[in-house]
């Protein structure tokens, strides 16, 4: 079987023009995804392959995209929707809320409609280009949202996402997009959404994380074993919602310490929602009190300085993990 | 009209005497709008009515028992009890179901229209909405994409003079509300909402060349809200002499007297018509009224569609 | 000293005019908010006393409404804007998120603007007219979220909130509008933001709670000590953001059982901010693992079987309490 | 604006050196704008600049040494390193400080202006913002509550062509973006925005008689983009027929032209000038390069303003 190298930004469009060939249904849209390929180019090509019938440009109005893609996805196509950056998304949260997530519920009629959104920072983004709104998202009934980490992941979640028949919103990781690579096989496989996994195994403490973190916390594990011969588990939950309880449930157990790591705000922040669960369903099982380690509850900074203050670092969370284990 | 007028009116009774639960929203006397839109469209149209448009339910072929089932929250009606009173539609008969958002389901029709036509239909949309719902972002975002896509869409402005209590003087400045469709490079036009013929005549001929030329339109129709908000508000706000005025235009006395004048239907007609309404409304009411409530051991289920769920 | 009773309605309303008495700079806006006094007439007789530039009606706007309240602050007045439900706030939720939540930290103009939201169901208002979005609002950095759950609180919080010299967003529950009373002094006073108040001693448990959900909490606490000799604290946060991290370790250290209610989705919701805090900060005080009691994730409904089966109540909340007591 | 287009060109080649962090979005081309408005306001007046308006800044008295600050993220900066590049401002010359959500600045100072207004000044408000922004549902809310509300802003729309890759052949299908105007009850204007004397003559009599009436107006001013969205972006999509169009329209050449042949200045006294511009330029970067980062132990302070800070 023959694997060719890709970054995160690579697999996701692999997935896409997966999607695209499989399917005509399939629709990719949003502001300058067409001939320019998106800001991040990560359609780069697919207008071409499959023409502007498939693959077009929008006006600047989220509103319309979010709303036009339920319209499409209850009448009969299944959109891919491009929010530029998701901090622009919140200007048409009430899509999200309103129109994809209660749909379903109050009419039977599925609305199979996927949000693709490029989040995260570290990169001189500053406050409008860096935001992580799972929290946001994850707190709407009816819509299921996932966050990958790895190219396989993100290429196989992609395609399942968009034949999911319930609003996916897809969240990308910009930190990620050129920095990860993997050798992925040339034949495609969908991932289910769903399902977290285990990427690094450990006895000692769990790291529960997902997107940009999921690196961080395997390096951090990795130089707690070379530093300290701790075992730390790192589990990418890869969807945020629904989330996979069981995974979670056996990964506590397993190391009866539990970390959650986002580069989100702490308050009502995803990671609030995973210590609550844990505490809630496996509190006997705890040998130390779970952890956050987070970004504070500041607008994201622009300077260099600020902004590695800001976002949790290999060196907080090996730091914290180790009054983990040591508690 | 006639039978979209008698069932808001057993609603408004209802709700009075205590027996509607949530509130009830009327569409009396703007009902020719709905009339003379879905007459004009074909089954592949789709439509997305907002608060005031049982004529358009009605229009696509919708029940009243359905009607009165989602009025009293069955298990049995269009949303199972999930949602109330106006909240509700039937995507087989080409009817999307509101939220309440105002502006909101302006974009989800034009995706829809969009949708249907890549599939091969020569569906265009009626897309309804108020004088209020004209200053949320989502009816500019919403008109100009419809524009730029080349969707055919007819965006039905029903200029009911008031949004709740704040009257057209301070939700816009401009003239007519059709004065916006140059700003999206679309025709506009502003019509009377209250001559159900002169209307159904007007859109016959639009809907026939948007269909052709996969354009959309802003249709303003001036008409009258001549109940509350909602049958909770006394409408005290609202000048008396304007409700005279516009009861002297009711669009189903005004149908009914050109109609007899042309001699198409005879009084009689009438009459009996009406007879039949308001026995279908006694009916369906009353077997609604007997249908079960939803099972609240059921909530928790369908908030997400399954896997293999028939998406076409 | 003379006392009235009021309606938590009359009582935000009170503590309106009260601001509009003290402080010609405090404007009062949003849709029908003028002569006809709002959707629940909330601001009835405001513009009759003090005039048509002081309170005012606007377009169905909400990102104008909002926004314009972010100018009006930056350059001089206090507005008190309305949304007529919070649900439909979500049309606007970037002008909190961007304009009101970072521009102090970025630019040291402070934004001093209270936004008004009726939140919360239990009256047949469908998926729409129902909403408690507290956990959006209390993820964004730079806001203050309110929430009180009597009318002396909310008389006096509304008008700290306007004279605080940040965003607040100021939530009231429209199930207790007309429902809760209370005999107020006449002579006004402010409640400063951000103190919890314990509303029912008990050592038994704690239910740490707010708004509509206050009252169930502590009617199940009464009839547990009736029933069951326990005796129960309720702890009702009023500040949801930023909270009084004090109280709340004191409520769980006195009682060393946890639970929160809330009338939101569970999910991301708000109470897994809370247990997760407790979980984190004093987790060797805890005799039980703390519970939430909370709506599922789940689109409002309608019916009243459906509503009533959706909203937590009395029963469950003793249920649950029980549980946790006799854990 | 010669001060401007020098402090751009360097931020340029600051930026292909690689000593920028994050980016840098030029205005080069669109200079008149910013120019000949803020030539026509008084101190009072407000201002909600976006991405491509330097000529704002400076023009409101805003220092270049201030925007290198800004843009090398320091401690000293306006925003105090907090936010970078274009998002800064200067509240007490009257410039708001911009958020990146296209259009949602709009709002923002139609509110400022109504607060100023109520405090007795006579202040009135000029919005800058594209063609792309002009598709937001916040651009329409913004401009209908201005006029229902009869606040004086300039809604000065610079119409270069592009939204980032977007022609304006996919943006929206009016003939001109002013057309919008009368949809608001306002006046709209389509006029040259490279031509900074015509513009400038022409604000002049605008800005008067807004003030004098409390009435908003669209202007749209029919520009150029002449660099990519960002210095990361090739603009290879842009045509090179159009940017060869506009490089003759430069609005510094033309402005320069036009002043020498009025016998205001003299070609001499121009040279001087952008000595002194140059100068200017280098001193400040010198100056800001040496200053500092913004403290790492100051993450957390100021998310929330004190008690008992100033609100007036
Ligand atoms: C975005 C939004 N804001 C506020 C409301 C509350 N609201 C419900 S109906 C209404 C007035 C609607 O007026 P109009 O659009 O003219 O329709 P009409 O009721 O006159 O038919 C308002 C403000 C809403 N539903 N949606
Ligand atoms: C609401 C929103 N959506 C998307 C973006 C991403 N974005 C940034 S600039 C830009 C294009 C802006 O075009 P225009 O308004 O014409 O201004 P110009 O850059 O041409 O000056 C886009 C789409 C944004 N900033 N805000
Ligand atoms: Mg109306
Ligand atoms: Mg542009």
């Amino acid at each position: 079987m023959r694997r060719e190298e890709m970054t995160y930004l690579e697999a996701i469009r692999d997935g896409l023009r997966h999607a695209l060939r499989d399917d005509p249904r399939v629709v990719v849209f949003g502001e300058d995804v067409g001939r320019f390929g998106g800001a991040f180019k990560l359609t780069a090509g697919l207008q071409e392959e499959f023409g502007e019938e498939r693959v077009f440009d929008t006006p600047v109005s989220e509103s319309a995209i979010l709303g036009g893609a339920v319209g499409m996805g209850l009448c009969g196509l299944l959109p891919v929707a491009e929010l530029q950056f998701v901090d622009f998304g919140m200007t048409a949260f009430h899509q999200i809320l309103a129109n994809a997530g209660t749909t379903y519920y109050r009419t039977a009629n599925p609305v199979p409609i996927t949000v693709r959104a490029p989040c995260g920072g570290g990169f001189g983004g500053g406050p409008f280009h860096s935001e992580d709104l799972e929290a946001l998202f994850s707190h709407v009934p009816g819509v299921k949202v996932v966050y990958p980490a790895f190219p396989s992941d993100a290429r196989g979640l992609i395609y399942s996402a968009i034949f999911d028949p319930n609003p996916v919103i897809f969240l990308e990781n910009k930190y990620l997009y050129r920095r990860v690579k993997q050798l992925l096989s040339e034949q495609f496989e969908p991932e289910d959404l769903g399902a977290a996994r285990v990427c690094r195994d450990g006895d000692d403490a769990v790291v529960i994380t997902y997107g940009a973190m999921v690196h961080e916390a395997l390096q951090a594990a990795d130089e707690l074993t070379a530093e300290q011969g701790y075992d730390v588990m790192v589990l990418d939950l890869r969807t945020l919602k629904p989330y996979d309880r069981d995974a979670v449930l056996a990964a506590a157990a397993a190391t009866n310490r539990v970390m959650v790591v986002h580069e989100a705000w702490r308050t009502c922040g995803y990671g609030a929602e995973i210590v609550a669960f844990v505490a809630e369903q496996v509190f006997h099982l705890l040998d130390a009190p779970p952890v956050r380690v987070t970004a504070p509850d500041v607008p994201i900074p622009f300077a260099p300085s600020l902004e590695a203050a800001y976002r949790p670092s290999v060196g907080k969370i090996k730091r914290e993990l180790l009054n983990l284990i040591e508690y | 009209m006639l039978l979209a007028r008698r069932t808001e009116e057993r609603l408004i009774r209802l709700y009075h005497q205590g027996r509607i639960f949530g509130g009830v929203y009327a569409g009396i006397g703007q009902e020719a709008i709905g009339a003379a839109t879905t007459l004009n469209s074909r089954p592949e149209d789709l439509f997305s009515p907002l608060i005031r448009d049982m004529t358009v339910h009605i229009g696509r072929g919708e029940t009243v028992l359905n009607i009165f089932r989602q009025y009293l929250g069955r298990a049995t009606g269009p949303t199972g009890g999930r949602d109330g009173n106006v909240h509700y539609g039937n995507l087989s008969l080409g009817v999307l179901t509101m939220v309440s958002h105002l502006g909101a389901m302006l974009p989800v029709i034009v995706g829809a229209v969009i949708a249907r036509r890549r599939r091969g239909s020569e569906s265009i949309g009626f897309a309804y909405f108020g004088d209020g719902a004209s200053s949320t972002g989502d009816f500019h975002e919403a008109l100009n994409f419809a524009s730029v896509m080349d969707v055919p869409v007819v965006f039905v402005l029903e200029n009911n003079q008031y949004a709740y209590s704040t009257p057209v003087s301070r939700q816009y400045r401009c003239r007519n509300l059709a004065d916006r469709a140059v700003g999206y490079g679309m025709e506009g036009y502003r019509v009377d909402g209250n001559d159900a013929v002169g209307l159904y005549l007007f859109v016959q001929r639009l809907s026939r060349k948007i269909r052709h030329e996969a354009r959309p339109v802003l249709l303003e129709c001036e008409t009258m809200r001549m109940r509350g908000h909602g049958e909770h508000d006394d409408f005290s706000y609202v000048p008396k002499s304007l409700l005279r005025k516009f009861s002297r235009r009711d669009p189903i006395v005004r149908a009914v007297k050109t109609l007899v004048e042309a001699g198409v239907i005879s009084e009689e007609d009438f009459s009996a018509l009406d007879g039949e309404c308001r026995q279908e409304v006694d009916r369906a009411y009353r077997r609604a009224l007997a249908e079960p409530e939803p099972d609240p051991a059921t909530l928790e289920e369908g908030v997400y569609a399954p896997r293999g769920n028939d998406l076409s």
